[in-house]
């Protein structure tokens, strides 16, 4: 833990210090995680696999692009808006909720994925969202690494604090009684639908905020871009990585991804999602249970 | 024993497409009752159990529970009241410790806890009756099939339920686990005051238990009464030895 | 029956499904081309019995020899080629398939079996008018008595050497169950099939059986002819717990 | 004028449509038989076009002639699948399945880039266009349209009856029962990718005939894919086919009478609401 | 590659006060990716420290590019991005070397204008990407000022794989010429299934697919008459007063890549680096603003045309669209006349 510490202390610490590539690398780490801790608040605890999540993102990101459009006059910082961009996720999970959380297994995945795709289509043809010209906001925002980078750090803290929470409480046991067996946790009392509905909707949430930063930080905003299959893999993958329904999971594999995607990205262009899609298979074949877990094994084993 | 009535089945029909699994059957239970329920294979107990806990919706009858009509509630908001139930086959949530599978029965039964740390003290009660709490921070998946059945109880009785229904918890068990078993059922009754429905096939433990024992056949219920009068009732003994069938024969 | 070695023998059978044990140490001998029928309340154990030696379940512990030759570990496939088939607890026809397909099904399972095809269809059909005149039905939309003659007929046509019977009568009306006991006898005595059988209609099952066994909580807790066991007034208690 | 229109669409629709059914054969019979959602079918498909682009190509080889070859690769590409990756995972947790799939996805997709590049590749218009009246038939498209359904055909045949679909089809519906009567199970989930992906394949050559391609397309056609199979419903052949048609006729009305830009929307509207309405699965008739 | 060749072997180094400089390209592979755009671009400035960047190859990620490069003051040369509204922005810092998306389709109706004065019935029909729409509208625009109808407008999703509904409707409008498209496999797509379809027109203009080879490999003998809009071809013959000659770019290309021809993303390279050059060497600094002012006052004729940009916004202004056409298998130059190596040939017959 101590460790840990220190390490957030150096990342906090990198915007002051004056390297703004670091601070750029360390956003797209930040957002691995944040993403990871999102979609793990769901899939993590519900065992809801959730194959169309970038829905919250880009959601997000485009609810941050019209206020920060009809706003910036005010003159607050724009990266206040992205909280209204994860409202507006919320409000589509909570809207969303209800009928789709009532399908399951694979076919709630597809569905989501469904999702996604109908709305990304939706965005392209709404005039008033910029249709196929997306949304440019250079115009609007001055870019300030540094204060999305803080941005983010909060939005991380958020997550982790609400995944604490979550983990410890009464909701928590809930959602990992529906992840385990949702007939008997039912018959046990817990309110199914009004728990996954819940989850579905904190986990929006903190999709819908990074979408907003991110699309602030990023200056334009398009359906392709902000709705890419590839970015719910991605979240998987970190979760996956760090370990499900777990509280430092996200952190783990969120880290462990970027900087991969990153080296791979810099070092052996082109080879990068190759690479991705081979270790996916290998961790499902050979560690199920994230690098949590096995952690956990190992300490079990030893104590 | 029985001061009053606890739960009261009226007339339940349950129907699976065309086929007819409960054909109006009444069932009632007294307070701090133990109540046998048995019956061959396929005759419907439990379907009555899913119907009593709002698992399946009845066509037809009414279920009161401490004079409320609770027919067609989710089965979480039944839950709450304080029905307590286990399963025929052990559902564990085997990830989790047993610890936890106790504490979700004691943050979601009736007076559910608000906050683990509340529902502590009830979880450390029930996994010492129980016996589990040399066995707390095992996962549940772990466990052997006597401890299984036996978080399944502890898991019912954390929620703090007045009617606990069981269903095959002695399946399984060899004639000394059965034994413990008994005595745990029965201290669960006297010193929680509870009412049990079991449904059970080892019919040496139910007739040993129970105070009262209702059989069912085909989806209704061919008799009730003290276990002795229930083990000469000429209509059981068919039920389940099959009825020496004679005649008739072939065209 | 006549000292000669059994068809099949299970020794020491332990089974059960992920850490639960059912069965504890199963010893049992089945006579060629006799009935034997396996009694005992209902969680005894006698189903996995019966997967265990259809190949379905694994045990844990335990053997199991068919004519001499260790099957313990054979796949159900394999066993059918060699002549045990098992018409299991609850039917389990291919409900969206007719009649007919069922049928065809046991035909494919052996090269025997598919060389007599034709001779199998018109022996099952003579035997189960009923199925005849309903080859072209869908098996799911059947009454109960007649899907358990279909099963039964499914499982002749893999010409079992030893035919396994799990509940046959289970759910059944007293007249069709009548029936199947009258089948079970011809198969046995005109067509030499041996079989095992498990029942819960006591009394006319350990009339019909040469043997009996009558298990307990996963073990074997008596055993003899069907003629000793029905004076036995230990069997009732089995059953009843008095 | 406004007849013969809707008459050219109707006809788009169903040519469309057709294609789409049969490039979803694959994947709705993997789905059913072995209860796993191959998410690389597109990838699979767009290899198979990429055989039959190849093939044309390099050895000039019309695709129908190369159909065999193409059809075996595919096969043998299924068993090699299942042998490696399918069977250790088979009584995996379902997201076990769907990750790994998505990994071969990557994989075939990036192979693919890396080694023919993200090109636009398409055959030359093989068969001409006739005119009905003032209706166009377009002569591939109708080749695929009545491919799409022969094989739909036979695919129906080979499951009513062969021994082999009759056991592929008790292995869905029993398959304890099926090891009951001799069938060897892991040997049906083994074919049954095999005829998966040789479907898939299959798709793939139609593809290459009527569509230009690129590495890239494969998640356009692994979603469409299963926009068919909810829509069509499980267990069926005729049921993707008309679950394709559907979705063609669907799409083309959009593009004709609503709006060209949101046509790819109306397949996820209909595969939303069809799981919304029916949330247990496409099964859910059964118990 | 080949400008960096260029000038550190060809014209050995650029001059600046007496020093000769070399360049030394840094690239990295954007995946398509915003969140990577940004990262990448941070890389580059402050990891690996260059002096002047380019813009990735799509319009929307220009944006996120330009925007990292205006918050370190570095100028970023616009190559592959073509889209009017990223010089609409603010940015003062984006040099665009290329003809931005509204004027893409805009020579293709002056030819038809030159060569067809009866013709008067446009259709539009294009992709639904920032790009495609862009060049769309801004020839829907054009072809109204020139007294034509635009009989359809109207885009496809940018995945399409079926136009045929598309070009039903389109074909009951009755165009003199179809223009639009977007990329390359609904480019082929649509001329494939026009053709498929007999939808006939005069002339036939489609956006990026027309300009590669493989758009001929594809269609055969079909993409005959087919033209398309293009920043530069391997036979134009501008007057060159800046840099290389047309055919010494194209062969010093071809000896560095495998014998392939170059398409006109890699003249764009060059041109953006070469553009760079001259401003540099005109500049005689690699101060950042001397640099952006010798861009202003900057007029050249090179390989790929003429350049130059408006002062206030970056954007480009005397670059024009050349179109090429596909005559019995070869792609021809057509338009304008001062590039032309061919005369067009119109009207298409019927498929």
């Amino acid at each position: 833990m101590l460790t840990l510490i220190g390490f957030e202390a150096l990342a906090i610490a990198i915007p002051f210090m004056g390297s703004s590539s670091a601070t750029s690398l360390f956003m797209s780490v930040l957002e691995y995680m944040v993403l990871a801790y999102s979609i793990n608040l769901l899939t993590g605890f519900t065992g809801y696999v959730d194959f169309g999540h970038v829905v919250f993102f880009g959601i997000g990101a485009y609810a941050t692009a019209v206020m920060v459009q009809s706003f910036h006059a005010l003159g607050v910082n724009p990266y206040v808006f992205s909280i209204a961009g994860g409202l507006m996720a919320s409000l589509f999970a909570l809207i969303l909720g209800a009928p789709i959380l009532k399908i399951r297994g694979a076919y709630f995945a597809i569905a989501t994925l469904g999702v996604s795709e109908a709305v990304s289509v939706i965005i392209s043809n709404t005039p008033a969202l910029g249709g196929s010209y997306g949304m440019p906001l250079a115009a609007y925002v001055k870019y300030d690494l540094t204060s999305a980078y803080l941005s983010m750090w909060i939005l991380l803290l958020a997550a982790m604090a609400v995944t604490l929470y979550v983990a410890n409480s009464k909701f928590g046991y809930g959602l990992r009684a529906i992840r385990e067996d949702e007939d008997a946790a039912e018959v046990m009392g817990v309110n199914t639908r009004l728990y996954k509905v819940a989850a579905y909707v904190l986990s929006a949430f903190f999709a819908g905020v990074a979408g907003g930063i991110f699309g602030i930080v990023t200056a334009y905003i398009d359906t392709g871009g902000y709705f890419s299959v590839s970015k719910t893999v991605e979240m998987l993958v970190a979760m996956m990585l760090g370990g499900y329904g777990t509280l430092l999971g996200p952190l783990i594999g969120g880290f462990v991804l970027s900087l991969l995607e990153y080296t791979t990205v810099v070092y052996i262009a082109n080879l990068h999602l190759l690479v991705f899609g081979v270790i996916l298979i290998l961790l499902v074949l050979f560690l199920p249970e994230g690098i949590v877990g096995v952690l956990r094994r190992r300490t079990r084993l030893v104590g | 024993m029985a001061t009053g009535i606890i739960l009261e089945a009226k007339d339940v029909v349950k129907r699976f497409g065309g086929l007819e699994a409960l054909r109006g059957v009444s069932v009632e239970v007294g307070r701090e009752e133990i109540l046998g329920l048995v019956g061959p294979n396929g005759s419907g107990k439990t379907v009555f159990f899913n119907v009593v806990t709002g698992v399946y919706k009845p066509e037809g009858g009414r279920i009161i529970f401490k004079g409320r009509d609770i027919t067609g509630l989710p089965p979480h908001a039944i839950a709450r009241m304080g029905i307590g139930r286990t399963f025929q086959v052990p559902k564990p949530f085997s990830a989790m410790s047993v610890r936890d599978n106790v504490m979700i029965g004691a943050l979601f039964g009736k007076h559910g806890a608000k906050n683990p740390y509340e529902a502590a003290k009830v979880v450390d009660e029930v996994l010492e009756l129980t016996g589990l709490a040399g066995k707390a921070d095992l996962q549940a998946g772990l466990l052997n099939v006597p401890e299984k059945r036996r978080l399944e109880m502890a898991r019912a009785l954390a929620s703090r339920p007045e009617l606990l229904l069981l269903d095959e918890v002695l399946a399984g068990l060899t004639p000394t686990e059965i034994d413990e078993a008994l005595g745990m059922i029965r201290s669960f009754r006297k010193e929680l005051g509870l009412a049990v429905i079991m449904v059970e096939h080892v019919m040496r433990a139910v007739m040993n238990i129970s105070d009262r024992i209702v059989v069912f056949n085909a989806g209704r219920k061919i008799a009730e009464g003290s276990p002795s009068e229930v083990a000469n009732d000429q209509a059981v003994i068919e039920a389940y030895l099959g009825a020496p069938i004679t005649g008739g024969g072939r065209e | 029956m006549t000292g000669q070695e059994p068809m099949m023998r299970v020794d020491g059978l332990e089974a059960g499904y992920g850490e639960v044990t059912v069965l504890w140490g199963v010893d049992m001998e089945i006579e060629r081309g006799a009935v034997t029928a396996i009694l005992g309340p209902n969680g005894a154990g006698k189903t996995t019995l019966m997967r265990c030696i259809s190949g379905l379940s694994r045990p844990k512990k335990g053997r199991i020899t068919f004519d001499g030759a260790d099957v313990t570990t054979l796949s159900p496939h394999h066993r059918v080629k060699l002549g045990i088939v098992l018409v299991p607890e609850g039917r389990r026809l291919f409900p969206d398939m007719t009649v007919h397909e069922n049928l065809l099904m046991g035909a494919h399972s052996s090269a025997e079996a598919r060389a007599k095809m034709y001779e199998n269809l018109e022996m099952v059909y003579n035997l189960f008018p009923v199925l005849k005149a309903r080859r072209r039905q869908l098996a799911g939309t059947m009454s109960g008595g007649e899907q358990q003659m279909l099963a039964i007929a499914r499982g002749l046509m893999a010409r079992p050497k030893l035919l396994l019977l799990d509940e046959p009568s289970a759910g059944l009306a007293p007249k069709i169950v009548l029936q199947i006991f009258d089948l079970v006898k011809l198969l046995n005595k005109e067509y030499g099939i041996t079989i095992a059988l498990t029942e819960q209609h006591v009394e006319n099952a350990l009339r019909m059986a040469d043997a009996a066994y009558v298990m307990e909580n996963g073990r074997v807790t008596l055993s003899g002819s069907g003629k000793e066991l029905l004076s036995n007034p230990k069997v009732k208690e089995s059953y009843l717990g008095l | 004028m406004v007849w013969e229109i809707l008459a050219q669409i109707l006809l788009n629709g169903f040519f469309t449509g057709s294609i789409y059914g049969l490039m979803a054969l694959g994947l709705m019979l993997i789905w059913g038989v072995l209860r796993i959602i191959n998410i690389a079918h597109g990838a699979l498909v767009i290899l198979g076009a990429y055989a039959a682009f190849w093939l044309f190509r390099l050895y000039g080889l019309n695709p129908f002639y190369s159909l065999p070859l193409v059809l075996l690769i595919g096969f043998l590409l299924g068993l090699s699948i299942h042998y490696s990756l399918v069977k250790p995972i088979l009584k995996a947790p379902e997201l076990s399945s769907l990750l790994v799939f998505f990994g071969l996805s990557l994989v075939i997709v990036n192979l693919m880039l890396i080694y023919w590049t993200a090109n636009v590749r398409g055959l030359p218009i093989l068969y001409p266009s006739y005119n009905v009246g003032s209706v166009t038939v377009i002569g591939d498209r109708l080749l695929a349209s009545v491919t799409a359904i022969v094989t739909t055909a036979l695919l129906m045949v080979f499951l009513q009856f062969t021994h082999l679909g009759r056991s592929i089809r008790a292995t869905v519906q029993d398959d304890e029962a099926a090891s009951l009567m001799g069938v060897n199970v892991n040997r049906i989930y083994a074919i049954t990718m095999g005829i998966g992906v040789l479907l898939a394949s299959l798709g793939g050559a139609l593809i290459a005939l009527t569509t230009p391609f690129t590495p890239y397309t494969s998640d356009i056609y692994a979603l469409y894919a299963f926009a068919v199979v909810v829509i069509g419903g499980l267990g069926n052949p005729l049921g993707t086919l008309l679950g394709g048609i559907i979705i063609g006729e669907a799409e083309n009305f959009t593009v004709a009478y609503y709006s060209p830009g949101m046509a790819p929307a109306v397949a996820f509207i209909l595969l939303v609401l069809v799981l919304a309405l029916r949330p247990r699965g496409l099964l859910s008739r059964r118990r | 590659m080949a400008w960096q060749y260029y000038v550190n072997n060809v014209t050995n180094g650029i001059m600046v006060n007496g020093t000769r400089y070399y360049v030394q390209l840094v690239y990295y592979d954007d995946q398509s990716s915003n969140t990577q755009v940004t990262a990448l671009y941070e890389r580059l400035i402050t990891q690996d420290k260059v002096d002047f960047l380019f813009t990735p190859y799509s319009s929307g990620l220009g944006f996120t590019a330009a925007t990292v490069a205006a918050s370190h003051g570095k100028l970023i040369v616009a190559t592959g991005v073509a889209s009017d509204t990223i010089w609409k922005q603010g940015y003062t810092n984006v040099i665009g070397t290329i003809t931005p998306a509204s004027k893409y389709l805009v020579s293709t109706i002056d030819l038809l204008k030159t060569y067809d004065p009866t013709a008067k019935n446009i259709a539009i029909v294009y992709s639904d990407d920032i790009f495609s729409a862009m060049c769309a509208a801004g020839a829907k625009n054009y072809s109204l000022q020139n007294g034509f109808n635009v009989v359809y407008y109207g885009k496809y999703p940018s995945t399409a794989t079926d136009l045929s509904s598309v070009l039903t409707s389109v074909k009951a409008t009755n165009p003199d010429a179809i223009i639009g498209g977007g990329h390359f496999a609904d480019g082929v797509l649509l001329i494939k299934q026009a053709k498929q379809l007999n939808v006939n027109a005069k002339l036939f203009s489609i956006l990026v697919a027309t300009d590669e080879p493989a758009f001929y490999q594809s269609l055969g003998s079909d993409a005959n008459y087919i033209m398309g809009p293009s920043q530069w071809e391997p036979d134009v013959n501008y007057p060159v007063s800046y840099g290389p000659s047309n055919q010494w770019f194209v062969s010093t290309y071809m000896k560095m890549f495998n014998n392939e021809t170059p398409t006109y993303h890699s003249a764009e390279g060059f041109a953006a680096g070469l553009y760079l050059q001259a401003a540099i060497e005109k500049a005689q600094s690699l101060d950042t603003a001397k640099v952006r002012a010798a861009f202003n006052t900057l007029s050249l004729n090179t390989f790929f045309g003429p350049l130059q940009i408006d002062p206030a916004t970056g954007i480009q202004v005397a670059h024009q669209m050349v179109i090429i056409q596909w005559q019995n298998g070869v792609k021809r130059t057509v338009w304008p006349p001062s590039a032309a190596v061919a005369n067009p040939l119109y009207p298409k017959p019927p498929w």
